[in-house]
């Protein structure tokens, strides 16, 4: 046992607050479900965000990590602050009708994403009873936001909202990473480049799809669809 | 020594008797519809005058149109040289068993179609289309006949079939009685009998056989003839010899019973000639397409004999 | 070793083909000629020798790796090395002289000796890889042989059907060969000689073999193809495909069933019998409806495969049931059968092409006459007319007798389902032999017999040499065959010697009379038969000639008198068959006959018209092929839909997965 | 911090690897200089066959294994497999970007980007397979997406964009999920490797993995098969992959099939040996044997209904991998080694079916099926390959793909009947179409060309000839002789995955 698993146990403070936290980032993801005002959704991701940086500085405090506040840096600067910057710069400048609407309604939403959860939990449980306790609420809660991230993605039409859901999914897996003990840096570099390419790539395309196309409902880029004559 | 003999004497005795059984048939169809007829020994003058007269041969006609009849002639009086009549003590007797006879049946019979197509007239091909027709339907009627036999007597050789017959194995059996309905019919359809067929008529539309050999003339038409007759006199031998047996010498027991035998086969024939004579006059022939459920009930017939001898156990 | 080489050799003459096109055709065929008649003399040297040298099997470093490639030549390959490189032999001299006149020579050329090659390789197997890389590409050649005249669309779609009929073939054989070797995967013959299978794997070996090769030889239902294709290939193509493409698949299942399977119940054979029965009646019911030479011939072979068929069930039953003699005799029926059909059936073809080159029609209804016009055409396809009819003293009465012979037996397996199956299945091997006579009366009387019937055939003229050649020797052949049955049965008795271990002894009675079952089961001597006829027609010419006139004129035809001259007036084809096609065609064809009168006064002609259609193409293939549309239309929107709806899909195979692994924790 | 990227950069000079992976990261940036696509489409072959060259020296002498990358049985002769197509296709590339740049479709700065960024794809790859840390191989499977999703939108027509959306969406989602699976892993192996790099690295997971938490792992596996299955291309997963194909310029297409698809299931497979190892994890055959079937199906069906040719031959792409998969499933030393053969042959052969696609579609100027008729007699020598490719991937021999799927059916039908029935059906099914397809193209009477440029045209038909013919003489050599070698390493890979 590592002096920092001795302190990852129950009824500890830093045990506490992770699992606060992790608990903050998951209403997060329930909120951008529920959410269905565009730039509304842009804000709540950015918090969500800013809580990751918040998660990622106290694992690097607690498992004495150092590298892990760069990962919380990455998170506070890049995702909290540019990426919803970027993303309501887009929303202005292609004028984007302000409501989104959903493909599945909020109530059942909201439904299938407790579903998810506790899904999540009945899953992680009994997998992490060696690991450490906070490990396994870590996990619970990231494989939560994960999948909920996959839920938004379904349930919205509009592009920005599909990005912004794949973006909390990534969300829950930064959540996971950090909870992972002595993770090499490899995964946070990664992560964090694969973000910032597909942002890049994303705005490639905003930018395609508005020189072609005058909107971002991605309903213009289904017309095609694959040979269909 | 004796058996080349008595093949030799069979051989001869099959042709010469031929027509005087055709001539027995007529002779009593014309006494039944009350006309004097013919004498029997008619056919033999028949013969004789269409083998003097010069034959006339069509211009369409392909060398198989001559040598057909020779081979049809042939392979008919061979099948009747085979079938054991007065005595089974024949060269040839292993050289075919019933169903080598069939097949020399259909030999004939394949080329006397194809004579009938070789002129390119109507008639012939009409004749030739039908012929196959009923064939079709007769060969296995009549194969099936042979299976029943082979069945009960373990042999498809006619002459075992004889010998194991008259050694008295068999009671009386029901399949028996039915394969020799079916025999009768199929030897009435293969010779072109009424009901299936009328020798006599020249009425187009409802000949078969005639209408094949319609081109034939002079000594041609006198081998197609004479084969109708051999044929005639050999399914009448066939049914003699297969179901009523009694009679027939063996191997080796002497000249006496031989000459017994050949008594008894003359008998035999001319009272089945006697009989299609009397039955010709009482029946009416029939329209072609109704042939095809004539011989099915024939091979049904058949069919039945077979599964008879399960069921009574015989095997 | 000899065959390789030839193989080898075969291969490098495609390549010249290939590269020198047209110009080394005649070269070509001729190297085939040459190396078919190698290998049939090898094998006949096998067949001689046959127990007195043990022939060595021969690994080659190819194939599976761990497996390599095995080859090797027993008594049964060299068997059907003669059967198949007899009628390939003879096909390649046919192509000589024929070659040039089919549709797209260079597109044939190439892979005729391809074609040979394979059908060799399948022979000289002694693995189950190298078994099906030749027997699959046995089927790629034919197909592209097939698809040689690729213009047509009949040829395209035969190419089809065939295709996926011989990949569905190989797909039975596959996993069968597959239970044979086991998990471990022994595909060596030799090991799966020794293994030991559960009764159902068993079961489903003799089930996936007969399925597999049957699919290949043509037997009902899986005959489909076969109509199609075998006719669509050039003439010298189609004799080889339906003579002894046929074989190679027989001898597969011989070599499954009776080789490498040592038990097999006598319900297969049973089975085998019915299927074999049924694809005889109905292969020789259609074979007598077509108008067409090449489709009736094809038919027609479906015909033979089921005789074949129905003496190796025959053989079956009687080896499981402890009869080794009779199974004897039924193998040897059957191989007798195989060799025969080999025979007659490519030459045949090989008729018909000749016709085809001569008149450049197949429509029967538009031949005639051509025995005055191509003599030695004629009387070759006379003889084969004969033979495969089963007339004596030819040969294809012998094995037709022969299997008769065993049916006649079969009730001695004492089982109900024997006892009351045997005489059914002898109505209907009676009834094809009948039919098979007509159908050929009726090809042969059409087509070359009468007064021509297109300008096309009155302007006929005989084929040259080679092909004349190549038609005579199998002609030859046939009547050997035929008339000394005695002798060829004994050869085949040493064949199949090893499959039933025991001698069949031919002629109980002494050499001419072909007496196999016992001193008085029944005898047949062609050799007697023939002399004595010739002996007997000897006498009626001395007797005609002596007592009547030898008077012959000439005159037009009589005809009851009111001859005319329309040669439309001939019986045609159809109303050849027209009785057998009211009393069976209307109830297995559906077959129609609509005739349309012009009304009184109205000059127009009476119009007739004939509809016929194949219950099993239409139920069992058109009902597949109905199946695999409507699940494609089912499938076909997975293409179209949103990007959202494919997440959804990857959403729900995730839950799905996650939910497994839950359930699979409690 | 031995385990960031950081460490990639000192390997030593003499390290064959440098070689293999530093050569195509350099193209990626020298050829981002290139202005005139002529240059920069030789210099690609170049660079390519250097690549190639250099991974030929793998086979000699195998580099020591560090943490970050090692050369395993598994891996080498993907490596050089990868490089050799990446060559042959390069050269095809250079043949016929020159004509797509001619009808005006591709203007000289994408073609610039493209060249840089086929090289970036290549390295890639090769950093895929060559990786040890699965950290690093989930790096580089990403960066492949990133390329490619670019790539396939490079003739900037609606449907391509469509088609890189959906691409890079779908790809995206599952590379996401893939990265959970992988710190699950990391979780499974950290309590037994201790923290660090050593709980990364595969080669030295592999032997412990025994020790691992097994229900972790299970679930490390499920998000692992989703995430990479959805980059094999595993049905309901594929939807990306023949808009993919379809719309991209035909090398992609080639490469994407022949090299991409196969890295993805080789990172499947390298996670599945680590199940393999541990006895207490849930079975993956199962899983895999379902993704496989459903595949089978569903690109079998979907085949009959396809008017475009590239289509039709990416459904074709995931029929494979669904039979590949499916092999892995049942595993055992006889289906292993004839799904890693069948990896092999596919992507052999089917790169060399989308060569040739390529040169018929510039050809015949369509890609739809029914306007492509009678190749045999239009393109004679194009036109008959084409039916030998089809033939092969048809799987008739004596192409190497009969061998495979005659080893897996039979030894599928020897241990479990049932199991193989699907199979066998989707792959007659699939027979079917392809055949029907290629009649229709490939003979009757031929359809119109469009006018050819010239002799410069016929050059570089004949140079776009030269690798389509390369792979089919390989897969034909195949079909008949392995290597002992290969079959060596193949056996040694079959047992590890059980």
């Amino acid at each position: 046992m590592t002096p920092a698993d001795q302190l990852a146990t129950f009824g500890h403070v830093s045990y506490d607050m992770a699992h606060l936290i992790g608990a903050v980032i998951l209403m997060m993801s329930f909120g951008l479900l529920y959410q269905r005002r565009l730039t509304a959704v842009i804000r709540i991701y950015s918090f969500q965000a800013m809580v990751l940086a918040l998660a990622a500085a106290w694992q690097a405090l607690v498992q004495d990590a150092p590298h892990l506040y760069a990962t919380a840096l990455i998170a506070l600067l890049f995702k909290g602050l540019a990426v919803p910057f970027a993303l309501n710069w887009l929303v202005r400048r292609l004028g984007i009708h302000r409501t989104v609407e959903t493909a599945l309604g909020i109530g059942p939403t909201m439904i299938a994403g407790v579903g998810l959860v506790a899904l999540s939990i009945v899953l992680v449980l009994p997998v992490t009873a060696s690991a450490a306790a906070m490990t396994r609420e870590n996990l619970a809660l990231a494989m939560s936001v994960v999948l909920l991230g996959l839920l938004m993605m379904i349930t919205r039409r509009n592009a920005v909202t599909q990005v912004v859901g794949f973006m909390s999914l990534e969300n829950g897996l930064i959540l996971a990473a950090v909870g992972a003990k002595g993770m090499p840096l490899v995964v946070e570099i990664s992560v964090a480049f694969s973000v910032l390419v597909a942002m890049a790539l994303f705005g490639i395309f905003f930018f395609r799809i508005r020189e072609r196309f005058d909107s971002l409902d991605i309903a213009y880029l289904e017309t095609f669809r694959g040979e269909r004559q | 020594m004796t058996a080349f003999f008595y093949g030799l004497l069979h051989t001869v005795l099959v042709l010469a008797a031929a027509p005087l059984i055709t001539g027995i048939v007529r002779l009593t169809k014309a006494r039944l519809q009350g006309r004097q007829g013919p004498s029997p020994l008619q056919p033999y003058r028949d013969l004789w005058r269409l083998l003097q007269k010069e034959s006339v041969i069509a211009d369409s006609a392909s060398w198989l149109f001559r040598v057909a009849p020779y081979l049809i002639f042939v392979a008919v009086w061979l099948a009747a040289t085979i079938m054991p009549t007065f005595t089974t003590d024949m060269v040839l007797t292993p050289a075919a068993d019933l169903i080598a006879l069939v097949a020399l049946l259909g030999t004939a019979r394949f080329f006397t179609a194809l004579a009938g197509l070789d002129t390119g007239t109507p008639f012939g091909g009409l004749g030739a289309s039908r012929e196959m027709y009923v064939a079709s339907i007769g060969e296995p009627a009549m194969l099936m006949v042979i299976f029943s036999l082979s069945l009960l007597t373990q042999t498809t050789s006619p002459a075992n079939m004889i010998a194991y017959v008259l050694s008295g194995h068999i009671g009386i059996e029901v399949s028996v009685g039915l394969a020799l309905a079916a025999m009768v019919m199929v030897a009435i359809a293969e010779n072109g009998r009424i009901p299936i067929d009328n020798p006599a008529t020249h009425l187009e539309l409802t000949m078969i056989h005639e209408a094949m050999v319609l081109e034939y003339s002079g000594r041609h038409l006198a081998l197609m003839e004479a084969a109708a007759m051999v044929r005639l006199l050999l399914f009448m031998s066939i049914i003699a010899s297969l179901f009523f047996p009694w009679g027939i010498a063996f191997v080796d027991s002497g000249p006496m019973a031989v000459g017994l035998g050949l008594a008894a086969w003359l008998a035999k024939v001319t009272l089945l000639a006697v009989l299609l004579g009397f039955f010709e006059s009482l029946v009416a022939k029939m329209r072609v397409f109704q042939i095809a459920d004539f011989l099915g009930g024939a091979l049904l017939l058949a069919l039945l004999a077979t599964i008879f001898l399960y069921v009574s156990e015989a095997v | 070793m000899i065959i390789g080489t030839v193989l080898a050799g075969l291969l490098c003459l495609a390549l010249v083909a290939l590269i020198f096109q047209r110009r080394a055709m005649g070269a070509v065929y001729a190297g085939c000629l040459l190396g078919a008649s190698v290998l049939l003399g090898d094998g006949i040297y096998h067949l001689v020798m046959a127990g007195h040298e043990e022939i060595p099997a021969v690994v080659l470093p190819f194939g599976v790796p761990w497996l390599k490639a095995h080859f090797r030549v027993d008594a049964l390959s060299s068997f059907f090395l003669v059967a198949i490189n007899l009628p390939a032999a003879l096909a390649s001299l046919f192509a000589i002289g024929y070659g040039g006149h089919v549709p797209q020579p260079q597109r044939v050329t190439p892979l005729f000796p391809l074609f040979l090659f394979a059908m060799n390789g399948v022979l000289v197997a002694d693995d189950a890889f190298v078994f099906l890389v030749s027997w699959e590409f046995m089927s790629l050649a034919s197909w592209l042989l097939v698809l040689s005249d690729h213009t047509s669309a009949d040829a395209r779609r035969a190419g089809l059907v065939y295709l996926v009929m011989a990949m569905f073939g190989t797909f039975c054989l596959l996993p069968a060969f597959g239970l044979l070797a086991g998990p471990s995967g022994a595909y060596g013959f030799a090991a799966m000689r020794a293994a030991h299978l559960s009764p159902l794997a068993g079961a489903l070996v003799v089930a996936l073999a007969i399925v597999g090769t049957g699919s290949k030889a043509g037997l009902v239902p899986l005959h489909a193809w076969l109509p199609l294709a075998h006719p669509a290939a050039p003439s010298h193509v189609s004799a080889l495909m339906s003579g002894v493409m046929t074989k190679v698949a027989i001898y597969g299942l011989i070599r499954i069933l009776y080789d490498l399977r040592g038990d097999v119940g006598w319900e297969w054979g049973f089975v085998m019998m019915v299927l074999g029965a049924v694809s005889a009646a109905l292969g020789v019911l259609y074979a007598l409806m077509q108008r067409d030479l090449k489709t009736l011939l094809a038919y027609s072979t479906v015909e033979n495969v089921g005789i074949i068929f129905i003496a190796l069930g025959l053989a079956l039953a009687f080896r499981d049931h402890g009869e080794v003699a009779l199974s004897a005799l039924s193998l040897v029926a059957a191989l007798y059968h195989v060799v025969n059909h080999a025979l007659f059936k490519s030459m045949l073809f090989l008729g018909a092409g000749a016709v085809m080159q001569a008149t450049g029609v197949r429509d029967l209804d538009r031949m005639g006459g051509l025995l005055n016009r191509m003599p030695v055409t004629g009387v070759t396809f006379l003889v084969g007319a004969c033979a495969i009819s089963a007339l004596p003293p030819l040969n294809g009465f012998v094995s037709e007798w022969l299997v008769f012979q065993s049916l006649f037996k079969a009730p001695t397996v004492a089982h109900w389902a024997m006892r009351f199956g045997v005489p059914v299945v002898g109505v209907a091997m009676a009834l094809a032999a009948a039919f098979a006579a007509t159908c050929f009366v009726r090809a042969f009387g059409i087509a070359f017999l009468g007064r021509p019937r297109s300008e096309a055939a009155r302007a006929a003229q005989e084929v040259p040499f080679p092909m004349r050649a190549a038609m005579a020797i199998p002609a030859v052949l046939c009547l050997c065959l035929g008339v000394i049955p005695v002798t060829v049965t004994t050869g085949i008795a040493n064949v199949v010697e090893p499959l039933v271990h025991v001698v069949l002894s031919p002629a109980v009675l002494g050499w001419p009379w072909l007496s196999p079952v016992s001193l008085t089961a029944g005898s047949y001597s062609a050799t007697m038969v023939l002399l004595s006829g010739a002996g007997l027609m000897i006498t009626t010419l001395l007797v005609v000639h002596r007592f009547g006139t030898r008077a012959i004129r000439r005159a037009p035809v009589w005809d009851c008198g009111h001859a005319e001259d329309i040669v439309n007036a001939q019986y045609s084809a159809d109303s050849f068959a027209q009785p057998l096609r009211r009393v069976f065609g209307s109830v297995v064809f559906a077959a129609r006959e609509e005739v349309e009168m012009p009304p009184p006064g109205d000059t127009a002609p009476a119009r007739f018209r004939l509809t016929m259609t194949d219950p099993i193409w239409t139920y069992l293939y058109g009902g597949i092929v109905k199946v695999v549309d409507a699940i494609a239309d089912r499938v076909n929107p997975l293409q179209f839909q949103t990007v959202r709806r494919y997440l959804l899909m990857m959403f729900l195979t995730l839950v799905l997965l996650l939910l497994v692994v839950a359930v699979r924790q409690q | 911090m031995s385990g960031s990227l950081a460490a990639l950069i000192p390997l030593g000079l003499t390290d064959p690897l440098t070689g293999v992976l530093g050569l195509p990261l350099a193209g990626a940036i020298a050829l981002a200089m290139v202005p005139n696509w002529r240059h920069a489409a030789v210099l690609n072959v170049v660079i390519a066959a250097a690549t190639f060259a250099s991974s030929l020296r793998l086979l000699s002498a195998r580099p020591v294994e560090t943490s970050l990358l090692f050369i395993d049985d598994f891996n080498i002769y993907l490596v050089v497999l990868t490089a050799f197509v990446g060559c042959t296709t390069a050269l095809f590339s250079a043949a016929y970007i020159g004509r797509e740049s001619k009808t005006r479709r591709l203007a000289s700065r994408h073609l610039r980007f493209y060249h840089s960024m086929y090289q970036a794809f290549l390295f890639t790859m090769l950093l895929a397979l060559t990786a040890n840390n699965i950290g690093v191989l989930w790096v580089s499977v990403e960066a492949a997406t990133l390329t490619t999703v670019l790539m396939v939108s490079l003739y900037r027509t609606r449907e391509a964009i469509e088609a890189a959306w959906k691409y890079f969406i779908l790809c995206s989602v599952g590379i996401g999920l893939a990265l959970f699976g992988t710190v699950l892993v990391y979780l499974a192996a950290q309590p037994v490797m201790g923290d660090g790099a050593a709980a990364m690295a595969w080669s030295q997971m592999v032997r412990r993995a025994g020790a691992f938490q097994p229900d972790l792992i299970s679930l490390a596996f499920v998000f692992l098969l989703v995430g990479y299955g959805t980059k094999v291309g595993l049905a309901p997963l594929h939807a990306w992959l023949p808009d993919a194909h379809a719309e991209g310029p035909t090398p992609i297409s080639a490469v994407l099939s022949g090299l991409l698809l196969n890295v993805a299931l080789y990172a499947l497979l390298r996670f599945k040996m680590l199940i393999a190892a541990n006895g207490h994890a849930l079975q993956p055959g199962p899983l895999m044997i379902g993704m496989g079937c459903s595949s089978i199906f569903v690109a079998s069906f979907m085949l009959y209904r396809r008017g475009d040719i590239k289509r039709l031959f990416a459904y074709s792409s995931i029929e494979h991998m669904g039979i590949m998969t499916f092999a892995f499933g049942m595993g055992g030393p006889l289906a292993n080694f004839a799904g890693l053969l069948h990896m092999t042959m596919h992507s052999l052969v089917k790169s060399a079916i989308f060569f040739a696609v390529g040169l018929i579609i510039q050809a015949t100027g369509t890609k739809r099926i029914p306007d492509i008729r009678g190749l045999t007699t239009s393109v004679p020598v194009l036109g008959w390959t084409f039916v030998i490719a089809v033939l092969a991937i048809a799987g008739l021999p004596p192409m190497g793909i009969f061998m495979s799927e005659f080893l897996v059916i039979s030894s599928t039908f020897a241990r479990n009947a049932l199991l193989a029935v699907p199979v066998m059906l989707g792959v007659l099914l699939t027979f079917g179409a392809l055949i029907w397809r290629l009649q229709g193209m490939a003979f009757g009477h031929p359809g119109p060309l469009v006018a050819d440029g010239g002799r410069r045209f016929a050059t570089a038909h004949a140079i776009g000839m030269v690798p389509l013919v390369a792979h089919l003489a390989l897969a034909l050599v195949a079909g008949l002789y392995l290597p002992d070698a290969l079959v060596k390493w193949f056996q040694a890979v079959g047992k590890l995955l059980g």
